[in-house]
């Protein structure tokens, strides 16, 4: 359908971004400290941030998953995770749509290690959350809505 | 037995009419909090500050440059496990009802030679009072899973209690509150918080066991002295000295109407 | 003027009303006296009660007589609005319901406080986060309707909700100056405007 | 400024290591103000490594999102009692501190 090509051209411009930063060091091939990846960090919309991370428009998958609460009382720490069952997934990051800056964090994963990690996160009002998972040279995305409501009394 | 008071709230809703949220939206609401928490129970940051406490707890201090570990919580001189499911109680060397916060002064003063001024002066998790939220941190841990076991058999003790039992019901300021305006009743909540209803076991347990705890909101370690301070700040009264007796006899009351109920310190907060 | 006649009460506070033994009491009094401090616009004399808190810190309620009396006095606080109007701006109102703030010793100033409202009332159909702690107040305008009564009533029950239930868990909000007549007309008109989230979903 | 101990905790079930990890950091987001309205520059871990007896097991980028003493869970294949489990990570201010704990 319509759908699945338009994905496979997505991820072919992906394929061709990650290309480029991989030949220009931004991320190195075998799992050392990385150099923290300012443009991703500080990209504010969605759009940005997929950019810098060579992965524009991903596409959906239901083999991925954003773990955590429907409702957090508390955004100020917002217990989420990410699952992959995709073979071979070697990254999986962590995207809130409605924060100053999407981005909340990234994990490269090396072989043996599960696509499952859990973390906390601040989110400043009810969002969308994103799971970015990369997998050879494909990425693939997972959402979940996450309300963040008002606690005890305000004072 | 009768509580008039609710009959009143059930009549003026009646009154007022209008109907409720539906009980299923907001049931399903607070199952989803109640998710929420559970996914924050594992990895409670407290740990660390527990950590910390531990380290101070065997570290010399003070001009007479000695630990705490000849301290007695009232289980003996350095016996640690259990002892503050056991607090506050009738200590016999000071002649004083004391809870955690109070009787690690008194360590602070006899063993380390430490002017507990300091301590009640300083801001909250600053200076003193931080290295108090810590001890306090690493001690409660050692309880968790204990039941709350209070002796309120001592004449100062049943003292405290009654005392504490008229400042919780101790309506005053410019908003007529008292302790029991928020949590003398059964299945309240203040906006989306449950609140417990401390004059029974049940809510008491709920309360009093879980506190000391990490509080998510601002990602800080509170005691139970900060708990009840925050409480009074709350009501719109002048504010509780650290460690007055208002905060011992409110302590005696809530943990001996609490006893027998689980000790789950320390505690993860909204 | 009003200060004046609150000490007045404060004096004549009723011993009948305390049920404990009277040395105890006089040793609960000493321990209060001791145990609070002044912290910025939180002035110790905030500890020393009413009268009308007196007799309402007990685990029961005062006797019916009693409450009754209470009620009378309070009823006589309630000022309403010198120009008749009592309606303000929906808008503003809901934003004197959300806010909980006010009154603690962390606030600069004693003349900028929220309502808390949505602490123990459920007003809107959009705010979920509301609390228990009295009736729900959904749809208030749209089914009490708004004759000359209900306003009156309305307002009283913000202005001083003891005048109607002596030992309320509602303050005082005009007559212990917790909010302004100004801020008040607006959280009548949160309540009534047909235009409002509490009566239009 | 000293930097806090981390809380370290690994257990193996079924040739599977489970890690979870509580680290002391403020995470500060450079977004909030103090009492007198000045801006609290953002202070906040960029890097956090995990290894496996030297073999590195996770390698992650924190942004400010990350909520105060952050908190970590993942699994990897392998790992035996005894075994330890390193995590390093790095601030934005250039501070950086390891600790281990060995797989119980």
């Amino acid at each position: 359908m319509n759908n699945q090509r338009r994905n496979v051209l997505k991820t072919g411009t992906g394929a061709a971004v990650l290309g480029a930063l991989a030949a220009a060091g931004m991320i190195a091939p075998g799992i050392a400290l990385a150099d923290w990846n300012k443009a991703a960090f500080e990209a504010k919309s969605m759009a940005d941030t997929l950019k810098a991370l060579g992965a524009t428009q991903p596409a959906d998958s239901k083999d991925v998953q954003v773990t955590g609460p429907d409702i957090a009382e508390n955004g100020a720490v917002v217990p989420v995770g990410v699952t992959s069952a995709i073979a071979g997934t070697t990254m999986v990051a962590i995207l809130i749509d409605k924060n100053p800056n999407a981005l909340a964090a990234s994990f490269k994963l090396p072989e043996g290690t599960e696509a499952n990690v859990q973390t906390r996160v601040k989110m400043g009002q009810t969002s969308n959350v994103y799971a970015l998972v990369k997998a050879g040279d494909k990425f693939y995305m997972a959402t979940k809505e996450i309300k963040v409501t008002l606690g005890g009394c305000g004072g | 037995m009768v509580n008039p008071q609710k009959y009143i709230v059930l009549a003026l809703a009646a009154t007022l009419g209008s109907l409720p949220l539906g009980a299923s939206a907001s049931d399903k609401l607070l199952d989803g909090i109640n998710e929420y928490r559970e996914a924050l129970a594992d990895g409670n940051p407290s740990e660390l500050v527990a950590a910390e406490g531990e380290e101070l707890w065997k570290t010399p201090r003070g001009p007479k440059n000695a630990s705490l570990e000849k301290c007695d919580l009232g289980l003996g001189a350095g016996v640690v496990k259990g002892a503050s499911a056991q607090l506050p109680r009738f200590f016999k060397d000071t002649g004083k009802v004391q809870d955690l916060e109070t009787r690690l002064m008194t360590c602070m003063e006899t063993l380390q030679g430490l002017d507990p001024k300091a301590v009640v002066e300083a801001k909250w998790l600053k200076g003193e009072k931080e290295k108090m939220a810590a001890l306090v941190a690493y001690v409660v841990t050692e309880s968790n899973g204990q039941k709350i076991k209070v002796d309120t058999r001592h004449p100062e003790m049943k003292k405290m209690y009654e005392l504490g039992k008229l400042a919780f019901y101790y309506r005053t300021g410019p908003m007529d509150f008292s302790c029991a305006t928020c949590h003398g009743d059964q299945g309240k909540r203040i906006r989306m918080q449950e609140l417990p209803d401390l004059r029974t076991q049940e809510g008491a347990a709920a309360g009093w066991g879980s506190w000391p705890a990490y509080r998510v909101s601002n990602g800080q370690f509170w005691t139970m002295q900060h708990r009840l301070n925050d409480c009074y700040r709350q009501q719109r009264t002048a504010e509780p000295i650290y460690g007055s007796d208002v905060t011992i006899a409110l302590s005696v009351y809530l943990a001996a109407t609490a006893n027998g109920g689980k000790v789950v310190t320390p505690g993860i907060k909204r | 003027m009003k200060k004046i006649s609150t000490l007045a009460v404060l004096l004549l506070a009723l011993p009948a009303a305390w049920a404990g033994s009277e040395d105890t009491y006089a040793e609960f009094k000493a321990m209060m006296d001791r145990s609070f401090k002044t912290n910025g616009i939180a002035a110790k004399h905030r500890m020393y009660q009413l009268d009308f808190q007196k007799s309402c810190s007990q685990e029961k309620q005062p006797p019916k007589a009693e409450m009754a009396r209470i009620e009378a006095e309070q009823l006589k606080t309630i000022r309403y609005p010198a120009d008749g109007k009592y309606f303000g701006d929906w808008k503003q109102g809901e934003k004197i319901a959300t806010s909980g703030r006010g009154l603690t010793w962390t606030d600069k100033t004693p003349h900028d406080n929220g309502g808390g409202c949505y602490n123990c009332h459920q007003m809107s159909h959009h705010e979920v986060s509301y609390g228990t702690i009295g009736p729900s107040l959904l749809e208030y305008g749209k089914v009490r309707g708004s004759t000359d009564e209900i306003i009156k009533y309305t307002w009283g029950k913000i202005y001083n909700a003891k005048a109607f239930n002596a030992c309320s868990n509602m303050p005082r909000n005009g007559d212990a100056e917790i909010l302004t007549e100004q801020q008040m007309k607006h959280l009548m008109a949160f309540l009534f405007d047909p235009a409002s989230p509490v009566n239009k979903k | 400024m000293a930097t806090k101990p981390m809380r370290i905790r690994a257990s193996t079930k079924d040739g599977v290591t489970e890690v979870k990890a509580l680290i002391a950091h403020e995470m500060e987001t450079g977004q909030r103000k103090d009492a007198n309205g000045a801006v609290i520059p953002a202070w906040f871990i960029t890097e956090l490594t995990a290894s496996h007896n030297g073999k590195v097991v996770l390698a992650s980028e924190f942004g400010t999102a990350i909520s105060k003493n952050p908190y970590l869970a993942f699994k990897f294949k392998g790992g035996a009692a005894g075994d330890k489990v390193a995590i390093t990570w790095k601030d934005n201010k250039g501070e950086t501190r390891t600790d281990e704990a060995a797989i119980g």
